[in-house]
């Protein structure tokens, strides 16, 4: 009887019982999916306010520039300070973020510490050569800088911001504890394609440890 | 609702499971192991652009061919360079080259010694200030002494000598020393060159040719390219010696030899080989012939431990061979005497000399200064025997309180000195005690040359160049240069003097600074003596009973007196040589045996200055009645890769003239041995 | 639970000439300056030492003057049938990309040294603590290899940083990565080596003077008979050194 | 509630009808083992913060104290499944009496294990790789997924005692958990039964697949080497008799009977008959050890595994004969097993054989010399390592003090104290 009692009584209040409950489980998941990912992460800007779109469309340039493949294989990366000197010796525009990059950096002869969204811990070795465009649009004819239907960077814009189209500057997501950019590539994104059985013969490579992990 | 305990729980309940299913612990547990991948206190990978620039090793003796990589204009690895006629791979000193620019153990800016004796950082112009005192106070009461024997460095320390009336310019004791006092006395003009190239057949005697010994990189080489991987050598090679050392471990032969019995052992082949009727142009041939009659085999076993039927043996490959070569050395590069490379010498003549050259060198480019040839002839070690008290002395690269024999007796001197200055890249035991240490750049900071090393078989000029800017650093010729201020006709900048040099050889500098070397082949020798009565008076001299033996061991890997032992270079001392502070000093089990001596024992060393304490290990590669020390421990200065470990093996070393050729030797020394 | 053996068109491997080393270190030093190795004050204790190369001592045991000596270079065997990468439970090693090379991946690796254990060659070497560079010697860390933390196996990967550079070359040159010339990637103790006396390339290349040197008569492995299908090769024309690299019974060596 | 005595200030805490020592002369009692639990945690933070460097282990011995010390608690914790799969599966009544010290002492075990598991990994942070990126063809991949879910089968079967602690169990909702729990206990015991014995098999597994190490090296059945069921049996050939040999102990330390002597013969008799299972398959497995697989695999002999007086024969003779035979016939032979000091000597020499075996299996292996020309090498454990294997001790000590204290994990205390009660012998420690 009084075990009936009880239950009755529980029945009736279970919302009311539960709710210390469910308020932990809302605040809990308010924090973890909402205010979690903006606290792990730190954002900066670039120390110069570099556009692709006036270095491309303005001065007519091309990304391979200054983002080439050396003779040895390496990629070039990022240009020196030295090689953008060649025509920033002295500020030829007007505009501000060029007089502060002629001044603290070209006259100073320092490099510009920029900071890389796809940047690769130590640990990995990623080859530029290895996916190279001219090599992955054998079969995905989606890359084919040849093609006058694709975008020119079709290929690096599967990994790198879309930076031909951007004048200004994405904000540079940095994970506090790992000091990850956001937007790098992780080991799943790699493995998306290593690990995918059609490219193991068309592509030489597998999904071997020492394939990246250097 | 009041919130209760049970509340609470509820609501931790709730937080929990939310928690649980938010991506916080996940994404948490998986970048905290990513964290652990790149911790901030772990040293990161240098980013750049990877060039390469050649060059000559200037600290390394063998000089080496260097190909520098650089990343991102910062060089990280010290390379072999296949196409420089001194390279082709690398010593082990030459391999830890890059990394000893920032060893702890360099000077990283002048010192000078306050009254308290402590050094004090100063800037260069208060430096090189002190430096003009201390000279300008000691007038034409200078010596001054260089452990750099190849460079136009010995030009500039002449004059600058020589313009404030001095000449007490004194190079470190090396073979090259021995070799030359030699050649001179036979009748040489340049330095006696060796052309290992196109020899069929080397007998190393007491020079370790592969490790130590002359151009040791190419004698490597060389050995090598007649080795094809697992074949029969197309190049017969034996080393005779007193340790079955580096050289003797790849010899097709080890013939021991007592130490300090070289001269006897050449001497012995040499009489069997003109008993052959094999003879020499020399004009005092006959003479020669007589004087070996008294080295029969005999008495040579006596004197050397080698049997007369290996003393045969080794004659008759001579004798097969059609270009042999037989170098003469000591283990350790110094201290050998001059007879016999004299005798190896004469006994190359007898074979006919086809792999002899006579390298020119080149004639000093500065007005005041004197040859090569006069430097090389005066001998630092019979000058320290004077007790000589100048009032200023220069070191230059030089580390004499280390290096000479009876180093105590030269940090003696060197502290009754009025005034001492040490041009040194690290602060080494000599440079500890001077008033004045002015950091010198390392070859690779600095554009110095290297002129025909000795044992090259050509003329040899190369230039070290700069591939990394070193802040605080000022080469010491600038500065004596500088201090001169043209006096004496001196040029302004060392530059100058090296662009005078290959202007001298025919060599184009620009080429030079650039990685190449300058090459021209070296004539074969004139008519040169035999000298039998000088070889006579050195041998007879070699009669001294011995009890024990002293038979130092140098490896190069443990750097030279001035670097140090490289850091990279700690892990290659093996177990058995170093544990912890306490080396190990090796003799065969008969020895052991006979002195009730057993591995592990601690003993104490004696020789007629110095004492040192080790412990005994049984090495079976080293003859009876000797022990092996090695070189290159008992560091006291530098850094905590040197210092603490063993003990240094020149505290044993007791110079005595040798007979004959007047030249100091320390290759016959009997020393104690006590179980402690 | 054995080990899988995989087969690959290429396999890179060693031929260390015994009557050609004489032990002067020269490959050590580059070694660890290629590899990033930290230097230490103290290397007495042997077995606290990192050394992705080590060479050993070898004697005959002879008294003077009978006695001899020879030096073995002692690099990661890159079994095979390895002994390491099938007992590693979270696939931080494995023997899985041509060429045949045993990667070590540092960040993978928990640090639990069942590897080391199961190595007979000591080729394994655990990182007991941070490695510590003395001050400015941290500069001239090369850029290829990523420096290792505390608590993480390593060892020897035949310069593997040297094989991806020679493929991106050969990959910008348009020729096919698996087609190396000979010498076109070598170690960097094959480079530093003044003796000539480590040869390297791919043991399946007859183009690669490597090939043929596995089959010479002096050619010898260590402990072969393990089965661990080294990819390290030694020559000596010396009985008593090839004797020396592996274990034999009584009746065997009587044998012959 | 025993009249005319002083109660314990916590005595509403404590099991009913037990008596035990006042509340002061326990926290005496617990006060040694505090300290030495700090001592231990100042050497586990020490490694946890500067790495396995300032433990005595080095290259040659990556495996040293630590992994010896976990094999052994392993082994002897495995009293906990195999008398759970005796009592529960096979229905062997009695044990129901000593099953609860089982459990706590098989708990003990294992998470002790696992805690000086995580200072030996140089990595702890990525411990969990070995279940998100686990290679399956590694033994130890086994070991750390069977360890780590029978440790949890622990917990679930620890659980149900701390539930029928006195006052929790007066809430009805506890005591309702507490006896589904034990409904479910069965499956729970089946569960700890099949983990844990591929646990204590992939142990020996990880060593006798080490095909580079003569010293260990087994051939064997399918994927699994002779050492995989070796293990396995040595484990249930003396976890049994360590459960005992405990519960003597505290029998000692509190001066009250705890578990009958019936229950512990029987334990007796279970782990001597499983241990002379063992002892026939080691004997068998040395012998083609020593005159097959050794020569023929690794070109050595048997007298090359043994080396001076570290490593000597003598260990390899302690652990099989003195260790395993002696105690074998002992417990197997009722009128010696019966004979009160016999079979505690059978018991320690038991379990002392484990753990040699561990011992040999670990250090000894490494030791060996493969190479033609390295020599054998020493292994001595430092302090670190053994103030964290104190600690786990210490652990384990704390733990059954307060279990003993405040669980009814003793059916038969009540009943076998009734007598000394009445004779006015005072409970004395915890």
């Amino acid at each position: 009887m009084e075990e009936k009692q009880q239950k009755a009584a529980g029945a009736a209040g279970l919302f009311g019982a539960a709710a210390p409950f469910l308020l932990g489980l809302v605040i809990a998941l308010a924090f973890g999916w909402w205010l979690f990912p903006g606290l792990l992460f730190s954002e900066k800007q670039q120390p110069v306010a570099f556009s692709h779109k006036t270095h491309l469309e303005d001065a007519g340039q091309s990304c391979a520039d200054c983002h080439f493949l050396r003779e040895d294989g390496s990629f070039s990366g990022l240009p020196p300070t030295e090689a953008c000197a060649s025509c920033h010796s002295s500020a030829i525009g007007e505009s501000r973020a060029e007089l502060d990059y002629v001044e603290n950096y070209v006259e100073r002869g320092k490099e510009v510490p920029w900071l890389v969204h796809q940047k690769q811990p130590d640990n990995v070795f990623f080859s530029h050569a290895a996916h190279s465009q001219a090599f992955c649009a054998t079969c995905h004819v989606e890359f084919d800088p040849e093609d006058e239907e694709n975008k020119p960077d079709a290929l690096c814009s599967v990994c790198h911001l879309p930076v031909e189209e951007l004048d200004k500057q994405v904000a540079y997501r940095e994970n506090r504890l790992t000091g990850y950019s956001k937007t790098t590539m992780k080991m799943a994104r790699c493995e998306s394609c290593h690990a995918n059985p059609n490219h193991l013969g068309a592509t030489n490579s597998n999904n071997a440890c020492y394939t990246c992990h250097k | 609702m009041g919130f209760d305990r049970r509340a609470f729980l509820k609501f931790a309940g709730g937080a929990g499971a939310g928690i649980a299913v938010s991506p916080l612990p996940w994404k948490l547990l998986d970048d905290v192991s990513i964290w652990s991948q790149n911790w901030s206190w772990i040293p990161a990978n240098p980013r750049g652009e990877t060039t390469y620039e050649l060059t000559t090793s200037k600290l390394c003796p063998s000089a080496c061919g260097l190909k520098v990589r650089l990343t991102g204009g910062m060089p990280v690895r010290a390379l072999g360079n296949p196409d420089h006629p001194l390279g082709g791979g690398l010593s082990a000193l030459a391999a830890a080259e890059v990394q000893l620019m920032h060893s702890p153990a360099r000077v990283k800016t002048p010192l000078r010694r306050d009254s308290g004796g402590n050094f004090i950082p100063i800037g260069w112009e208060e430096a090189e200030e002190a430096l003009a005192g201390g000279l300008d106070a000691a007038g034409a009461d200078i010596a001054c002494v260089s452990g750099d024997e190849t460079g136009s460095g010995l030009d500039v320390l002449s004059a600058f000598l020589g313009e404030r009336g001095s000449d007490k310019l004194y190079l470190m004791p090396s073979e090259a020393q021995s070799a030359a006092r030699a050649w001179r006395l036979m009748g040489g003009s340049g330095q006696p060159g060796y052309d290992l190239e196109s020899s069929d057949f080397i007998l190393a005697v007491g020079a370790n040719v592969l490790e130590s010994w002359g151009t040791f990189i190419r004698n490597r080489r060389i050995f090598a390219a007649a080795r094809p991987h697992g074949e029969e050598p197309e190049r017969g090679f034996v080393y005779a010696g007193p340790v079955q050392n580096n050289s003797a471990a790849v010899a097709d032969s080890w013939i021991p030899l007592k130490p300090g019995s070289e001269l006897i052992f050449i001497l012995g082949l040499a009489a069997i080989l003109t008993q052959r009727g094999l003879s020499a142009a020399a004009p005092d041939f006959a003479s020669f012939r007589e004087m070996l009659a008294g080295f029969d085999p005999q008495k040579v076993y006596a004197l050397t431990g080698v049997s007369p039927q290996t003393l045969q043996n080794t004659a008759a490959a001579l004798l097969r061979a059609d270009r042999p070569l037989v170098l003469a050395g000591s283990e350790c590069n110094q201290g050998g005497g001059a007879a016999q490379i004299l005798a190896a010498l004469a006994l190359n003549l007898l074979l006919g000399g086809r792999c002899l050259r006579d390298i020119p060198l080149a004639r000093p480019v500065l007005p005041a200064a004197e040859g090569r040839q006069e430097v090389q002839n005066r001998d630092l070690v019979a000058y320290m025997a004077q007790k000589p008290n100048p009032q200023a002395l220069i070191l230059y690269e030089a580390n004499p309180v280390y290096a000479l024999p009876d180093p105590e007796s030269a940090a003696v001197a060197l502290r009754n000195t009025p005034f001492k200055v040490s041009f040194s890249a690290f602060m080494d035991e000599s440079s500890a005690l001077c008033d004045l240490v002015l950091p010198m750049p390392l070859g690779l900071e600095r554009l110095d040359d290297i002129e025909s090393p000795y044992g090259c078989g050509k003329v040899f000029y190369a230039l070290s160049r700069r591939t990394l800017e070193t802040a605080d650093t000022r080469h010491g010729m600038d500065i004596l240069l500088r201090l001169s201020a043209g006096r004496g006709g001196l040029p302004a900048s060392y530059r100058e003097v090296l662009e005078a040099r290959s202007a001298a050889l025919g060599a184009d500098h620009s080429a030079l600074e650039a990685g190449e070397v300058f090459e021209a082949k070296a004539p074969a020798p004139g008519r040169l003596m035999l000298l039998p009565e000088i070889l006579n008076r050195a041998a007879e001299s070699k009669n001294s009973v011995i009890s024990l033996a002293l038979a130092p061991v140098q490896k190069i890997a443990l750097g030279t007196a001035q670097t140090g032992i490289p850091p990279f270079n700690v892990k290659t001392i093996r177990g058995n040589e170093l544990s912890g502070a306490e080396m190990s000093i090796f003799i065969n089990s008969a020895t052991a045996y006979s002195r009730g001596l057993r591995e592990g024992d601690r003993v104490r060393l004696a020789g007629k200055h110095g004492e040192i304490r080790a412990r005994v290990l049984i090495f079976e590669g080293i003859v009876p009645d000797a022990v092996g020390v090695p070189m290159g421990f008992g560091h006291t200065a530098l850094d905590v890769f040197s210092r603490n470990k063993g003990a240094n093996a020149t505290e044993l070393f007791t110079a005595t003239p040798e007979a004959g050729t007047g030249f100091t030797l320390w290759n016959q020394i009997d020393v104690s041995i006590v179980k402690i | 639970m054995s080990a899988e053996h995989k087969e690959f068109r290429i396999k890179w491997g060693m031929v260390i000439d015994l009557d050609k080393c004489t032990g002067c270190g020269a490959c050590m030093v580059a070694c660890q300056a290629e590899n990033n190795l930290a230097p230490t004050p103290d290397a007495s204790n042997k077995k606290k030492v990192m050394n992705w190369l080590v060479v050993y001592e070898l004697t005959n045991g002879k008294a003077f003057p009978a006695h001899e000596v020879a030096y073995l270079p002692r690099p990661c065997q890159q079994c095979g049938t390895q002994p390491c990468a099938s007992v590693c439970p979270v696939v931080a090693t494995e023997k899985n990309e041509e060429g045949g090379i045993v990667s070590q991946i540092y960040p993978r690796c928990i640090g639990c040294r069942y590897c080391m254990a199961a190595c007979p060659y000591h080729a394994r070497y655990f990182n007991w603590l941070d490695p510590v560079w003395p001050e400015g010697l941290d500069k001239v860390i090369s850029p290829d290899v990523s420096v290792r933390p505390r608590g993480v196996v390593e060892k020897c990967s035949f310069c593997h940083h040297r094989f991806m550079k020679a493929k991106d070359k050969a990959r910008v040159e348009k020729r096919d990565i698996f087609e190396l010339e000979d010498g076109e990637y070598v170690t960097a103790c094959a480079e530093a080596c003044p003796n000539g006396a480590i040869a390297f390339g791919d043991l399946l290349n007859p183009g690669h003077k490597v090939s043929a040197l596995a089959e010479s008569p002096h050619a010898f492995r260590l402990l072969a008979r393990l089965g661990t299908d080294p990819q390290v090769y030694y020559l000596s024309r010396r009985d008593w050194v090839r004797a020396q690299g592996d274990n034999r019974l009584a009746e065997e060596i009587t044998r012959g | 509630m025993l009249k005319g005595k002083f109660l314990p200030l916590d005595s509403e805490l404590l099991p009913e009808g037990s008596e035990r020592c006042s509340l002061s002369k326990f926290i005496l009692w617990l006060l040694p083992i505090g300290l030495l639990l700090l001592w231990g945690l100042y050497a586990a933070f020490k490694v946890l913060a500067n790495g396995l460097g300032v433990t005595g282990l080095d290259d040659y011995f990556g495996f040293g104290l630590w992994i010896t010390f976990d094999l052994a608690v392993i082994a002897l914790g495995a009293g906990a499944f195999f008398t759970g799969l005796l009592r529960y599966i096979l229905n062997i009544d009695p044990l129901k009496n000593i099953i609860n010290l089982a459990v706590i002492v098989g708990f003990i075990c294992y998470s002790g294990a696992m805690l000086i598991l995580v200072l030996d990994i140089g990595q702890p942070l990525r411990a969990w790789f070995g279940y998100w990126h686990a290679n399956v063809h590694s033994m130890l991949t086994e070991v750390i997924f069977c360890i780590t879910c029978y440790c949890a089968v622990l917990v679930i079967e620890y659980i149900p005692l701390i539930l029928e602690q006195r006052q929790l169990d007066r809430i009805p909702l506890i005591r309702h958990l507490a006896h589904n729990f034990h409904v479910f206990m069965p499956l729970f015991a089946g569960i700890g039964a099949f983990l844990s014995t591929f646990h204590q098999g992939s142990l020996g597994g990880m060593y006798g697949v080490m095909f580079g190490r003569p010293y260990a090296f087994r051939e064997g059945f399918f994927i699994w080497p002779w050492t995989f069921f070796l293990f396995v049996l040595s484990a249930v050939g003396s976890g049994p008799l360590f459960t005992v040999l405990i519960a003597s102990l505290m029998e000692k330390i509190t001066g009250r009977k705890l578990v009958s002597w019936e229950v512990k013969s029987i334990m007796g008799k279970i782990a001597g008959t499983m241990l002379s299972v063992y002892i026939v398959f080691k004997l068998l497995d040395t012998w083609w050890w020593m005159t097959d697989t050794l020569p023929s695999r690794a070109g050595l002999t048997f007298d090359q595994m043994f080396y001076g007086w570290i490593y000597g024969k003598w260990l390899m003779f302690l652990e099989i004969i003195i260790c395993g035979l002696l105690p074998c016939v002992i417990l197997l032979k009722k009128s010696l097993r019966e004979r009160v000091r016999l079979f505690y000597a059978a018991a320690l020499l038991d379990c002392l054989g484990i753990v040699i075996n561990r011992y040999v299996m670990t250090v000894q292996t490494l030791a060996q010399p493969v190479l033609p020309f390295d020599s054998w090498a020493t292994y001595v454990p430092n302090w670190v390592e053994w103030a964290a294997s104190i600690l786990v001790i210490a652990y384990g000590a704390f733990l059954l003090s307060l279990s003993y204290r405040y669980l009814p994990i003793f059916p038969q205390e009540a009943a076998l104290n009734r007598d000394c009660g009445s004779l006015g012998l005072p409970g004395r420690g915890s």
